[in-house]
């Protein structure tokens, strides 16, 4: 190697170092990106809202309306799943299940019997710092789709966290707006995208109070 | 905050154990622990709530006698915060500190968490069943004979008085006693004769002349609340207000907040109360022997019964405790008779009548009679707490000793409950159904607000229970509960459309007696000194004590905190040569007390003083082992209505060898010259001279102009900034945020402030601040600790000795004259906070922005940015900075403030702050966030006044405002204009948000202050 | 060459310092590698610092765990012991690039033989210092904040604040003064290497010196380059403590808020740093035999500056107070008096007899040139100068413009363990240095060394 | 092909001498050894100006210009209002300009040292000798082979106490 060349590594050296750095510092090393628990009961979310084309405020009902999106009541599974039991026989085309996950709901839920019911001890996937304050509501109705954030829980055979939930992802879209065309892309609405395709990116405020306090 | 969202139906709420889906947000900042959290659903949802979503029920407050209507927060099945009720005749949405430690009472980390019965010598904890049957049985024996059983309870004037009493007569026994050592019933009957109501309304804005012969309206005495809504409003009339005068040994709060305080010797009011009569043309005294027992000079008595005479209408009101009390307090009745008053300021019609019902020490001596005669065979006790507060020289912890069978509904263990054989614990009012006679035809009603968080027991159904197991007594008992029995007093439609007001209409019948009529005892004693022992502001008779909320609650006067003290005149002290903080023990007949001096212009100097409420040895880790027991130093002497006499007489003083720095918030007394807390005189108010200005010499000259100097989004920019800068980004007005369209702000008006402080436990309660001086919160000594705590600062106070309070908000308490230690200074009570200054000098020197000026024009101090340089605290000139020194915040430390289940309390919208975090107070910026979340929710704009802060919402005194100054029609917007307002420290140029309104002063007609404007107040302001 | 008798006066502005007692390079060579051998003394010295510096360690670490509560803080005053400490080691530093930059751009000759160590000094000092705002903060862990660089949370720190300042100033600082030591130091570590017989050492110190070789293109770029840092390093020294300053200046207190700061702090630097180098030196040349290269003459010089600028920070003292008369403004008169006559007043006492009056002293030819004087004057002045700080810091927040929030202060055992431990971890490192590296830059004392000539036409000193 | 020999000098005017004789003589190519600079040295010698200067005034122009931006520009990034000062205050800035402008001038004047000396460098210099950090002077002559030996006496004739042959 010629002195030349030596002279020439101490550049690549610094870029090397400037690269990590920076690669450190973006990538968001600190965060439960892609956690993905395995939970007491493995609730299928495709089935309820892809099949059954139930809504996600069925059951996390205090999305729009509070801090909090709300965990649905044991009651609220039970509503639906006293009739509906682990064994199904083939009807209307399909043949028969048996469905293990409805046998454990129904152990932490015992039919007929609600002063044996148990709480179902859920594994929290999404979860920001106490120092911050995201109240679902704003989001909800300011129309931020939940899939926005949350990904495609719709597909998620067992749900995980799709998003860093870092602040600097936070800010992506308080500061340069939320694109309703994406958010409904996301939600798997390719109508509504392509209808709000034009639609002003929605920004949001970027004060620091308004999320820390 | 004032939004009631009333329950559907009248049942008991199904919260479940859980705490919902929110999670507890009890975390501190930096802790980013990855630990596996569960998210626990409910099983059903109840009704009417959102899990992150406050519900609210109105309720009423039980920590006195003056019956307010509160409102308490529940988030998720806790409740986090008590507001006044804005509805309720008697606190108008305004609650004390007293109140609002109630939930600190629910969540006492040292309450008890089932039933106990004493096995060998101890109490040990048991079932319920196991309980009630002991219950049952020792009933059963004792039963028969009136004489074998004595309840007492504590001050209720709701109908579970008259339930008690029938359920006491189902077993034979006597009606119950309703002990309140606090009352005034010397006051109480003299009103009861007088005017046919036991405490009638004060109204002193009807008033031009107030006076007050000892009667402490301001600290507790009577009911705080309306008292002192009514004063200050009756003060907010500036010069058409009342001129204030103060009669008594020592100046109190009420005594501070008074024009002109009349040092009487103890024992001398009631001649001067002769002379007041007398000059109202009732048959009274002469001025002369008024001045030769009261040690008053007759020029001066001469100019008050002068001025009563001149001036209608007046309100005079008496409120001495000596064991004369009941002859002053009947004069009192005959000059405001004589004066014409009643019915004008004095209005029986609109009585309080949650007062009237109790029984003091007189009472107590009967049951201590037969408890030593062996007659008393079962002992009931509930609510209160006798073996601690009556005197010890009556011994009724020995006398107790003797009854073979004990019981005790007490839900904190106490110096009585440890007597006990069976420890019943009765469920908190927040937890129970009850009702209380709130204004003559209106209850206020009391209803659960959340599930019990322990294994206690409502006192009327353990009753309840009990009889049911007595066959001769069961059929009586058919309800449930006592929630049946509360339903169906009132109906169960009517009862659900007046849960949400929290009150129905009527009158509670069957309550107790009036009060008692017995020989008073007499001034004694030997000594150089009268002694004058008070109850405490916040503590009273030591019923707060185990509330940390109270502990670090400043007293009024003197500032001190978890800690007792001897107030002494700087003359005497001298004399003595006592310093500040040097032990004096004061002696009596019936025992003596050691505590630290402290040195107080406003106690005569042949006077020291002792306050109530500490002293305890058993009532949990807040209150055992602080400060002295005043009761140690008194005998069995009452009055005529058999209440204890607080001032029995003379006492000797000695100076002993310790000394105990004085536990206080106080550095200097004395403003120097500095305009903080600034006043005027009515003559100046009226003329317009603006006096008492406060002026820096050498600096050029800043003339105020009211109002806020930048009001909207300029203020981002200060005045340095560039004014036609095309980029403010969100701190221009028309940026798409709009957050530059508000300038939050807040006016404090001093006319109105009493110092009562509601608002510093208001802030405590709302912003998650910690108590930081039990005992165990202290620093390390040394190096190495041994397991029993050695090594660490274990004073009471500790961390406040280092000046290391935690308080957001603080009275400040200056003294203006009587550096001749002379009685005639004015006082100045000054709430500081965060003044969110428009230019604040704590911003620029952060160096990572935690600290920032928002659009919306408040001072920003984010948490989590914080990096703990401190450099803000130096830059502030107000000093309202303060500092997370240990991990008041984190469980695992030693220095934790919210030990289980005080935690519960914590407003899940405020960080919990952790070590090494600056913080301060923030406008309450989660309530404004609240607030816009709301408006978003339902599409549209805040409206005016929609929200207030904390302690803006609780203050009694309605002094403080808080608002958006941007907009006019926001209250606080006309409030800055005010040409009263000023801002403290003005010319540094820091433009604050915060405006105060100047006090007004009432000098005597005459008087040099009221002559010549500003006069008597220059020298004191120039002097430093 | 002419033989000087001593005593001699020095010209302290002049060149012109001589070593009659050093007669060629070889000597030169000789003697300051000499130095290096470890001695018992120094031995035990280290084994001092060492646990001292583990005590402070210690109480650090019990700090950060217990919280800084610990600490003697009592607010409001918020900053104590090590803003205190802090300034002080920073100031220390200063005198060292005084006299390796500032008096090499001044040719003040009396600088050479004691300026390697002074550099050293600076180094060391500096990076006590840099340890205090860590220790201040309490969560150390977050310290990285003040620092800009790309993160995911979009946040940079505020250049508006004078502790941002405070990061680049003493980064800089550290960063610039290293490298002026340590490129000084490359023809000396260039010697030992030719002279060392130890194999390994031979092959470290052959790594340390870059391949020096005292070639004259070498030394053209190097006097040009070390002309260029000296001048560079002025501006330098004298922004840092400045900027120290500003810590104190950009507040309203009463007591900091005043624009004499920045030239009051340099001279108090100086003076304090200059302090330190007669506590250093004069130990060192009695144990090590430098009498000869760190003459009478040296410390003589030395103590007129040390004069000079104690005179300076008098002066700065008494501008204070009569500032504080003349403005008028109250809070300053009250604050200045409470300093000298009420609450503090020891400690101000302190300040004043230490830095204003024992200097005087310094007047007298004989104590200048008494080492023993010197030395204990040095101890008075490092004293003295710790105690400005703490009067500029502690009566300052403890008596502001709120009378509510006067309070007092009192250091804990943390605070007093850990500024102890801050003089172990200095002098740990000064003692390390010391037995590694010359103490006496060899070259540079060459260069007044009269070279051999063949012919006897004295030597050519005309620079 | 050129070779080298190295002459070792105990006097300073018998190097300047010396390199006054090799200058007259046109030997182009030769290294001077000095234990620590002199004038003299550089008298006889007539060296070029160091280039160092340069890289000093375009470190510190960078670095000035950096630390100005980089405050600028992150104000700007979040614009955040402290105390009402405008967003971008450039005179605070100054500082930070100042500091890094010190801090690259510095660092590339050091580096324009290493740079224009050719150091680091861990091989063994052809020439030098360990007496050149001792006491002695020395040269280092690369010439034609051709030239040497009259080089050699040269150097002898103006006190060269020894000369060698180097490769």
């Amino acid at each position: 190697m010629t002195s030349r060349s030596k002279w020439a590594l101490a550049p690549a050296f610094f870029a090397i170092a400037i690269a990590a750095t920076m690669l450190s510092a973006y990538s968001g090393a600190s965060s439960s990106q892609g956690n993905s628990p395995v939970q007491p009961i493995q609730f299928p979310h495709p089935v309820h809202v892809k099949e059954l084309g139930m809504n996600c405020l069925y059951c996390h009902n205090a999305a729009n309306k509070s801090p909090d999106p709300g965990l649905p009541a044991v009651g609220t599974c039970m509503g639906c799943h006293t009739l509906i039991g682990p064994s199904r026989p083939a009807a209307n085309g399909r043949p028969a299940r048996t469905s293990e996950e409805i046998k454990k709901l129904q152990a932490f839920a015992p039919i007929g019997q609600p002063d044996k019911w148990k709480e179902i001890p859920w594994i929290r996937i999404h979860k920001l710092p106490e120092y911050v304050r995201f109240p679902h509501m704003r989001h909800v109705n300011a129309g931020v789709t939940c899939q926005s954030c949350h990904g495609p829980v719709q597909e998620m055979a067992q749900v995980y966290q799709n998003a860093s939930l870092n602040m600097g992802w936070c800010l992506t879209c308080h500061v340069n707006g939320y694109q309703l065309s994406q958010g409904l892309e996301a939600a798997g609405d390719t109508v509504g995208a392509k209808a709000a395709a034009a639609a002003e990116p929605k920004k949001a405020r970027y004060d620091c109070a308004v999320c820390h306090y | 905050m004032t939004q009631n969202t009333g329950p559907s139906g009248v049942k008991r709420r199904q919260f479940l154990k859980v705490l919902g889906a929110a999670g507890a947000a009890t975390t501190a900042v930096g802790c980013t622990n990855e630990q596996v959290e569960k998210l626990i659903p409910y099983l059903n949802s109840p009704d009417q709530t959102v899990p992150g979503v406050s519900t609210y029920y109105t309720t009423s407050c039980r920590e006195c006698a003056a019956a307010c209507g509160i409102i308490a927060e529940v988030r998720d099945g806790r409740a986090v915060k008590l507001e006044g009720n804005p509805d309720h005749p008697v606190n108008k949405g305004a609650l004390c500190a007293k109140g609002q430690s109630g939930l600190q009472g629910l969540y006492n980390p040292d309450r008890y968490r089932g039933p106990m019965i004493r096995e060998g010598g101890k109490l040990v904890p048991t079932t319920w069943d196991k309980a009630i049957d002991t219950l049952v049985q020792k009933l059963g024996e004792s039963r028969g004979a009136a004489a074998n059983a004595a309840f007492i309870n504590g001050p209720d004037s709701g109908s579970f008085a008259g339930y008690l009493d029938g359920w006491l007569g189902g077993y034979g026994f006597g009606s119950h006693l309703q002990y309140d050592p606090g009352a005034d019933l010397a006051v109480e009957a003299a009103n009861l004769a007088g005017y046919g109501v036991a405490m009638p309304k004060l109204d002193f804005a009807s008033a031009k002349l107030v006076i007050s012969i000892g009667a402490d309206y301001l600290d507790g005495w009577g009911a705080s609340v309306p008292q002192q809504m009514a004063f200050a409003d009756a003060r907010a009339k500036l010069a058409d207000g009342p001129r204030v005068i103060y009669i008594g040994a020592r100046r109190s709060l009420t005594g501070l907040n008074a024009d002109t305080w009349i040092a009487c010797q103890p024992g001398g009011e009631e001649a001067i109360a002769r002379a007041l009569l007398s000059a109202v043309g009732g048959n009274g005294g002469t001025v002369a022997a008024a001045a030769q027992a009261s040690g008053v000079t007759e020029a001066t008595l001469q100019g008050i019964v002068d001025e009563l005479r001149g001036t209608k209408p007046s309100l005079v009101v008496s409120g001495v405790s000596t064991p004369g009390a009941g002859v002053i307090a009947g004069l009192c009745v005959d000059i405001n008779k004589a004066a014409g008053n009643v019915g004008v300021t004095v209005k029986p019609g609109e009585a309080l009548t949650g007062f009237g019902t109790s029984v003091g020490v007189g009472a107590m001596q009967g049951i201590i009679e037969r408890a030593n005669a062996g007659t008393l065979k079962l002992l009931m006790v509930r609510g209160v707490n006798p073996a601690y507060d009556t005197p010890k020289a009556m011994g009724f912890a020995a006398a107790m000793a003797k009854v073979p069978f004990k019981v005790s509904f007490s839900s904190y263990p106490d110096e009585t409950s440890e007597l006990c054989d069976l420890v019943l614990p009765d469920d908190h009012a927040l937890e129970s159904w009850g009702d209380v006679q709130a204004t003559p035809g209106t209850i206020g009603l009391q209803q659960p607000v959340m599930d019990r968080i322990f294994d206690t027991r409502a006192s009327a159904d353990v009753m309840m229970m009990a009889a049911r197991k007595d066959a001769t007594l069961a059929a009586r008992y058919p309800q449930k509960s006592y929630r049946d029995v509360v339903v169906a007093r009132y109906g169960s439609a009517a009862l659900t459309a007046a849960l949400p007001k929290g009150m129905v209409s009527g009158n509670i019948t069957g309550r107790a007696a009036a009060p008692m009529s017995v020989p008073a005892g007499a001034m004694g004693g030997d000594g150089e000194f009268f002694l004058v022992t008070y109850p405490h502001a916040t503590l009273g008779m030591g019923e707060g004590a185990n509330k940390p909320w109270l502990q670090e609650l400043p007293d009024p006067v003197s500032k001190i905190v978890w800690q007792s003290w001897v107030e002494i005149h700087p003359a005497t002290a001298k004399r003595l040569g006592v310093a500040a903080g040097d032990h004096l023990t004061v002696t009596t007949a019936s025992g003596a007390v050691t505590a630290p001096a402290y040195i107080y212009l406003g106690i005569r100097p042949d006077t020291v003083a002792v306050a109530h409420g500490q002293g305890h040895t058993r009532y949990g880790r807040y209150a055992e082992n602080l400060g002295v027991n005043a009761l140690d130093v008194l005998g069995a002497t009452w009055n005529a209505a058999g209440g204890l006499a607080l001032t029995q007489g003379k006492a000797r003083v000695a100076k002993a060898a310790e000394h105990s720095q004085l536990v206080t918030l106080e550095g200097s007394a004395r403003q120097h010259g500095r305009g903080i807390g600034q006043a005027l005189t009515v003559a100046e108010l009226v003329s317009g001279a603006t006096t008492e200005h406060h002026e820096l010499p050498g600096d050029a000259s800043h003339e105020f102009l009211p109002g806020l100097r930048s009001p909207v989004a300029n203020d981002a920019q200060g005045d340095l900034g560039d004014p036609t800068s095309k980029d403010k980004g969100m701190y221009d007005p028309n940026h798409w945020s709009g957050m530059a369209k508000r300038r939050w702000a807040m006016t404090i008006d001093l006319a109105r402030c009493t110092g009562c402080s509601a608002c510093v436990t208001a802030c405590y309660a709302e912003n998650n601040i910690p108590t930081v001086g039990a005992r165990w919160q202290g620093r390390s000594l040394r190096p190495f600790h041994t397991a029993d705590g050695a090594g660490w600062d274990t004073r009471p106070g500790a961390n406040i000795l280092k000046g290391r309070e935690m308080a957001w908000l603080r009275i400040e308490r200056y003294f203006e004259g009587g550096e001749d230690g002379s009685s005639e200074f004015d006082t100045r009570f000054v709430p500081m906070m965060c003044q969110h200054c428009g230019n604040a000098p704590c911003e620029p020197v952060c160096p990572v922005y935690a600290t920032y000026h928002a659009p919306d024009g408040l001072n920003v101090q984010v948490y989590n940015r914080c990096v703990g340089t401190r450099y803000c605290s130096n830059g502030c000139p107000y000093k309202v900075r303060y500092f997370n020194w240990h991990g008041y915040g984190e469980k695992e430390r030693r220095q934790y403030a919210f030990p289980e289940p005080l935690h519960l309390q914590l407003n899940p919208d405020v960080t919990v702050r952790g070590k090494g975090v600056m913080e301060k107070c923030t406008f309450c910026v989660q309530r404004v966030r609240e607030a816009e979340n709301l408006a978003k929710l339902e599409n549209r704009e805040l409206q005016p006044d929609e929200f207030t802060t904390a302690c803006a919402q609780a203050c009694p005194s309605r002094a403080i405002v808080f608002g958006d100054a941007a907009d006019p029609n926001w209250s606080v917007a006309k409030m800055v204009e005010n040409s009263r307002g000023y801002h403290v420290f003005e010319e540094l140029n820091t433009f604050t948000a915060v405006v105060y309104l100047k006090k007004v002063n009432h000098p005597a007609a005459g008087s040099a202050a009221a002559a010549v404007p500003a006069a008597a107040a220059a020298p004191a302001q120039g002097a430093h | 060459m002419a033989t000087f008798a001593e005593p001699m006066r020095p010209n302290i502005a002049s060149a012109d310092v001589q070593l009659p007692a050093v007669k060629d390079y070889e000597q030169v060579d000789r003697e300051i590698s000499a130095t290096l051998k470890p001695t018992k003394g120094w031995g035990a010295a280290l084994a001092l610092s060492i646990a001292m510096f583990l005590m402070g360690a210690a109480a650090w670490t019990y700090q950060i765990y217990w919280g800084l509560g610990n600490a003697g803080y009592n607010p409001p005053v918020m900053w104590g012991v090590y803003i205190i400490t802090f300034v002080f080691w920073v100031g220390i530093g200063h005198a060292g690039t005084l006299i390796s930059a500032i008096l090499f751009l001044f040719r003040a000759g009396f600088r050479t033989t004691i300026y390697r160590c002074a550099e050293a000094m600076t180094v060391f000092a500096v990076m006590t210092a840099g340890l205090f705002p860590i220790i201040h903060i309490g969560r150390p862990w977050k310290f990285f904040w003040l620092v800009p660089y790309p993160n995911w949370r979009l946040l940079w720190p505020n250049f508006k604040s004078p502790l941002v300042w405070d990061v680049f100033a003493i980064s800089t600082y550290l960063t610039v003064s290293a490298t002026f030591l340590y490129v000084g130091l490359i023809p000396d570590i260039a010697v030992l290497r030719d002279r060392e017989t130890n194999p390994l050492r031979k092959r470290l110190l052959a790594v340390m010196s870059l391949g020096w070789r005292n070639s004259e293109p070498e030394w053209r770029h190097f006097t040009r380059m070390y002309l260029f840092l000296a001048a560079f390093s002025t501006p330098l020294v004298l922004s840092v403590h400045s900027v120290v300053s500003f810590d104190f200046a950009m507040a309203l207190t009463p007591g900091w808020h005043a624009t004499i700061f920045p030239p009051y702090f340099v001279a108090g630097a100086i003076f304090s740093g200059i302090g330190m180098v007669f506590t250093i030196i004069i130990p060192i040349r009695k144990f090590f035999r430098l009498e000869h290269y760190v003459t009478i003459n040296h410390l003589d010089a030395a103590a007129k500056l040390c004069l000079f600028t104690s005179m300076v920070v008098g002066c700065a003292y008494l501008i204070e107070f009569w500032v504080a008369w003349y403005s008028g403004n109250m809070y300053e008169q009250d604050y200045f008096w409470n300093r000298v006559f009420g609450q503090w007043w020891w400690a101000a006492w302190i300040m004043l007899t230490c830095n204003m009056i024992f200097p005087l002293s310094l007047f007298s030819q004989k104590l200048r040139r008494n080492p023993t004087w010197l030395f204990i004057l040095s101890i008075f002045i490092n004293l003295g100068m710790w105690y400005e700080r703490f009067v500029i810091i502690v009566p300052s927040l403890s008596h502001e413009f709120e009378p509510w929030q006067w309070s007092s202060y009192l250091p804990s055992w943390v605070d007093v363990s850990i500024l102890v431990g801050s003089f172990g971890w200095f002098f740990m490192w000064f003692l390390l240095f010391i037995k590694q590296l010359p103490v006496v830059a060899i070259a540079e004392v060459k260069e007044i060394v009269a070279p051999k000539m063949k012919r006897a036409h004295g030597h050519g000193g005309h620079h | 092909m050129r070779q080298g020999l190295v002459a070792v000098f105990p006097q300073l005017d018998a190097l300047c001498d010396a390199i006054e004789a090799l200058k007259k003589a046109k030997y182009e190519q030769f290294t001077v050894y000095t234990p620590a600079p002199r004038h003299e040295i550089e008298h006889a010698l007539k060296p070029p100006m160091s280039p160092v200067r340069r890289f000093t005034l375009i470190g510190g122009l960078l670095g000035v210009t950096f630390g100005y931006w980089i405050a600028v520009w992150t104000s700007e990034y979040w614009p955040l209002v402290v105390g009402g000062k405008a967003i971008a205050s450039w005179i605070p800035y100054t500082i930070i300009g100042f500091e890094v402008m010190v801090l690259v001038g510095a660092l590339s004047t050091v580096a324009a040292m290493f740079i224009n000396s050719r150091i680091p460098k861990l091989t063994m210099t052809v020439g030098a000798d360990p007496r050149f950090t001792h006491g002695d002077y020395g040269i280092f002559v690369l010439a034609a082979p051709e030239r040497l030996k009259e080089a050699e006496a040269m150097l002898r004739h103006h006190g060269a106490v020894e000369v060698r042959g180097e490769q």
